[in-house]
């Protein structure tokens, strides 16, 4: 399984935020996006999930013996909002995903309750997912990437708000999926205590070829 | 009676269904409440000053 | 501590839930036995009664259409005190009690509403006018139901409460134009004749059966709303109490 | 307070279509009733105040839910709810944007919307009077209703049905005195001066139901 | 599928108070009306069809323009957005969800609303039919303006430019078909037939363009 | 200057989150709030802020010579929602800000160009604010702290989705918010770098009275 982005650019407002990037990853590792505020890191994993549309190249995701298809069938995407209603409850919630979502070759979900067990919440899901607190929220969309399965776990800024022991315990859940062979993008201000990384710096707009833009 | 005996019926008919709808929803509301509340105390949970017999 | 705030706690625990449920035990098998006895009384007396030279037997419908009509405005009024007893003292008590008030005045309303419609096709010759009257009592009919559908649209019982504690208030507003519209504007329905300055210009023969049955419908208000509040406090602790426990199930696994 | 009124005509300009859409709705409904009552022009002529106050009424309706869920959403509200400045007035400032942004291209526009109904020159005059009288009524009103749909997750429709209702007398004393004057024996003043009195009251009782709403519901 | 739409159905049930709420919006609206144009039954019976159409037309509208919105302010449209599934499909379920916790009520009210116009049996059964046939296509150009309206921040005046416009000619047929099942020289099928092909050609068009507008611009 | 609550209790939904707490800001001193998810930080700071109605006690704000008033009025507060409207400029939110927010006796709030450029941000206030990155929105929240003045800030998990350096800034901002004696009342699991700060940690729900509350 690879994840593999080539000659990637993308234009945020009328600029270009970063230019002919490459890179590939593989079956079991994580790529860690670094960068100031402003950098372009949101906007990369945006590119790769899907919603922006690069101006130039294209991210594919490729298993063994399959063509290769767009990189976000095979995303979960974690971003800055958590994708739950808060009149839902927590365990309508999960159920919806788990159900919408559906399944994905090479893996199969959890069921919501060994979910809810494995990011330490599981006497909770009856509450209205509204009713949580910022971190508790937090961690039932973490929950999210456990029920469905997605070979590539794309993290923004996965651990705001979250307690140290949740913190470790959201380490311990990205190490556990990629020793299963998945992959993770992930883009942080905090490390993840994460081994076989791999590291990208992004420095934000990119303004040698301003005149090619305008 | 009169001719008028189908409307007067029907209004005391009519009165007297929904009086009665009404008085079963809260009888049958409290004994589904009263039942629950046995239920939860037969599982060992109970206020801690459940001595008093009010929920009883 | 204050003085206002003793004096409200003094209240609050004369008035607490536990205290309220108690009393409701006692006083509920004789309420219900009393608005028995009345209401028997009441319909003997309603059918035994002699009928009137203009409205003929229809006036029987007046036994019911009256007391319903003034039991969905009083119905109103009681949760009117209690909304400012939510807002103001923040008592829990008044706030079961204007949520379990709700269903019972919608009923009446309905009641009032019915009967009214029966009456008319007889004496006006038509179900149902737009007129001020019976519009602003079908605007109380609908506003019993948004308030019923508000409570059941929010699930923290107590916010629920604050909110739909204001609306009833402003709603309030409503309670004065049925009272009067029937002065304020010229219509069909009849103006008030029993309840109004300077005496009742009804007949007694026709006055007895309907304050008796007014007396009886007043009573199975109280009855039922004591009722369903006692149903409504369970349901808040059987809540709580399934809270607690889900709770406590968490903290020892974490 | 001149700030909040400048920034909430600014953003329902930019962002929610603002006067446009409730003119839009406006002719449309006054598109329909033609087909409805047929191309008799004394009785549209005759209904016309009704129509036009009809459709100004439930134009208004559009986007007042949103009056503090925008606020809500992003955390602003939080921020009003903090200040010194009492909240009602605070609330006031905002019906009065509202009020600006969506119902006052009403009241511009119901001459045109007169003309299409066939009323004549007076008839026209009388009905954007009362609306321009009689529309912060409805505002206030729903301002009330919105500050309760906050704390509800998704309250839109409820709030017009708690509305609605209130809207009623505000409604019959604006067309009543629309007719009375062009209908000869009806006095024109008394329902004015009632429907004056109506909104006064509305202007305080609104913005009172609304405060109160807001600082309970809260969380 | 199945699941997006069980759930949207529910969060307009619960949030919202849902079809009880609609039907209760709708009987306000419809209480209002004598106010306005008189208690005179026969002209009640006449515009009655064209009052209960505005009405639908008014509670489809109220809450349709945050179909997507409120999916986006939580994230979750972007995770709509990534599946493989085909996009239009996702919103046609959308707006079926939509359309079934609130039109759906209001036909089946409609009946009701019919008795208290004054309308007759033959006329009541039209409005019911043309409503279970139009209404569909309200939801449809809606769903479409809704996802132009969550594309641009400052999307309001487009959505209103669009969907109001589009959806008179529904509105329209709809209301002439009701009329012309009750009024003799006038054939009741051709309108409606009319309808029918309307609320088809936008079932089409309008997830399609709502899809559309959603992928170019999702950020 | 001194901020101080009272005997203070706080309900969530139905249940108590916490009892009869008492604490004492004074000028130039900061109370650090910790604690697992879910614990009740973010209420208590709402408590403070005035949006939910303490079940008992009360917080007052009192400065020299005057009368003691409710505390929110002398605070600001920055919470997991910043406050600004997407749609307007980024000069046009502050300007509202400061505008609406008007001064308090004691202090006088920076301009709209100083305020940025504490922040870092002078370059980009023209933008409109939906389209900053996370970091940088929460930079201009932050930037509103310093338009009008108001003695007590009350912050809730600050720092999440800031960068290294900004998260530097974000402390000395609050230092010399403290230096100059004002207060800060703040909920995190990031040590903020702050040196005379008290620390208040949380523990979640209080079951012992729950006959009370029903
Ligand atoms: C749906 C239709 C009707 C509604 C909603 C309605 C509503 C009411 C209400 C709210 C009252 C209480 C008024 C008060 O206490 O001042 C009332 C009283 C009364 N109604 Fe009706 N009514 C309706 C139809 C009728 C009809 C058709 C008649 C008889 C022809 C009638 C006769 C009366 C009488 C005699 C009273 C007692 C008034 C008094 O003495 O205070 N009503 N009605
Ligand atoms: N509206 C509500 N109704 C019922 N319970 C609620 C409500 N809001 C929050 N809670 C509960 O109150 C508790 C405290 O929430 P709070 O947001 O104060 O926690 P916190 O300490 O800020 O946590 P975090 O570190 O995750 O932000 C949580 O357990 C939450 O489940
Ligand atoms: N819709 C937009 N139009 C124009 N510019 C935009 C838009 N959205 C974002 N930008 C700009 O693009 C740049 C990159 O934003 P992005 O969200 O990718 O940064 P980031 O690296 O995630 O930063 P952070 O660490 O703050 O989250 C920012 O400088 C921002 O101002
Ligand atoms: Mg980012
Ligand atoms: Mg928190």
């Amino acid at each position: 399984m690879q994840l593999k982005a080539e000659n990637l650019s993308a234009k945020r407002g009328e600029d270009l935020l970063f230019r002919k990037l490459n890179f590939c990853v593989n079956s079991g590792e994580a790529l860690v996006l670094t960068g100031r505020n402003g950098s372009g890191k949101s906007t990369l994993l945006r590119v790769v999930a899907g919603f922006i549309r690069p101006e130039s190249g294209k991210v594919t995701f490729q298993s063994q013996g399959t063509e290769s298809r767009p990189a976000r069938e095979a995303c979960h995407y974690l971003g800055h909002r958590n994708g739950m209603k808060a009149e839902l409850s927590v365990s309508e919630n999960l159920h919806f995903w788990k159900d919408f979502l559906g399944g994905f070759e090479g893996g199969t979900g959890l069921s919501i309750e060994e979910a809810a067990d494995v990011i330490g919440l599981s006497s909770i899901t009856h509450l209205p997912y509204g009713y949580l607190s910022a971190g508790q929220q937090r961690r039932f969309a973490m929950a999210r990437l456990l029920v469905a399965y997605r070979p590539v776990w794309i993290l923004d800024e996965p651990t705001a708000a979250l307690d140290a022991k949740a913190d470790a315990m959201f380490s311990a859940m990205v190490r556990n999926h990629l020793r299963s062979g998945g992959m993770a993008l992930a883009a942080t201000h905090q490390p993840l205590g994460l081994d076989n990384a791999q590291q990208l710096e992004m420095r934000g707009f990119e303004f040698d070829d301003l005149e090619e833009m305008v | 009676m009169s001719h008028y005996a189908f409307y007067i019926n029907t209004s005391y008919g009519a009165a007297g269904l929904i009086v009665l709808c009404l008085i079963a929803w809260v009888f049958l509301d409290g004994r589904a409440r009263q039942k629950e509340l046995k239920a939860l105390e037969a599982s060992g949970i109970r206020r801690r000053s459940s001595a008093d017999k009010a929920s009883s | 501590m204050t003085e206002t705030s003793l004096a409200i706690t003094k209240l609050s625990d004369l008035a607490n839930p536990t205290r309220f449920l108690a009393l409701v035990r006692i006083v509920l098998p004789w309420m219900v036995g009393i608005t028995a006895l009345l209401f028997a009384i009441g319909l003997y007396l309603s059918f035994t009664s002699e009928s009137d030279y203009q409205q003929g037997d229809t006036v029987r419908i007046m036994y019911i259409h009256v007391p319903a009509a003034w039991l969905s405005m009083m119905c109103y009024t009681v949760m009117a005190i209690s909304a400012i007893g939510t807002l103001v003292w923040r008592h829990p008590l008044a706030d079961v009690a204007h949520k379990a008030a709700a269903p019972i005045g919608a009923a009446f309303t309905l009641i009032a509403l019915v009967t009214g419609s029966l009456w008319g096709r007889p004496m006006w010759g038509t179900w149902w006018v737009w007129d001020a009257r019976l519009t602003s009592v079908f605007v109380l009919f609908l506003m019993y139901l948004g308030l019923i559908a508000l409570n059941r649209a929010m699930d923290d019982p107590s916010k629920a409460a604050r909110v739909s504690a204001v609306l009833i208030l402003v709603g309030f507003v409503n309670i004065p134009i049925i009272k009067f519209s029937v002065e304020w504007w010229n219509t069909l329905h009849q103006p008030a004749s029993i309840l109004r300055m300077g005496g009742s210009a009804v007949d007694p023969a026709f006055l007895k059966p309907l304050l008796v049955m007014a007396i009886a419908a007043t009573l199975l208000f109280f009855t039922l709303h004591m009722a369903a509040m006692r149903n409504e406090i369970w349901r808040r602790r059987i809540a709580a109490q399934r809270r607690m426990a889900a709770r406590k199930a968490g903290q020892d696994d974490t | 307070m001149i700030a909040l009124f400048l920034r909430d005509l600014k953003l329902s300009m930019r962002a929610g279509g603002g006067a446009l859409i409730g003119v839009l709705f406006f002719l449309t409904v006054v598109a329909v009733i033609p087909f409805g009552v047929g191309p008799d022009m004394n009785l549209l002529a005759r209904i016309g105040p009704a129509i036009v106050w009809i459709g100004a009424l439930l134009a208004a309706l559009l986007g007042l839910d949103r009056l503090f869920q925008a606020d809500r959403d992003d955390g602003s509200l939080d921020l009003l709810l903090m200040q010194e400045a009492p909240l009602v007035l605070t609330v006031f400032i905002k019906c009065l944007a509202h009020w600006t942004a969506t119902s006052l291209p009403l009241v511009i526009a119901s001459p045109l919307m007169g003309l299409f109904m066939n009323m004549n020159e007076v008839s026209i005059g009388a009905v954007m009077l009362t609306l321009l009288v009689g529309s912060p009524a409805i505002t206030f009103i729903g301002a009330a209703g919105a500050a309760v749909a906050v704390a509800l997750p998704r309250g839109g429709l409820l709030v017009s049905i708690l509305v609605l209702p209130l809207s009623i007398p505000v409604l019959i004393f604006g067309v009543s005195a629309s007719y009375a004057a062009v209908e000869e024996p009806a006095p024109f003043l008394p329902p004015f001066l009632f429907l004056c009195a109506l909104t006064l009251f509305f202007a305080v009782i609104g913005p009172l139901a609304a405060a109160l709403a807001l600082r309970n519901t809260a969380d």
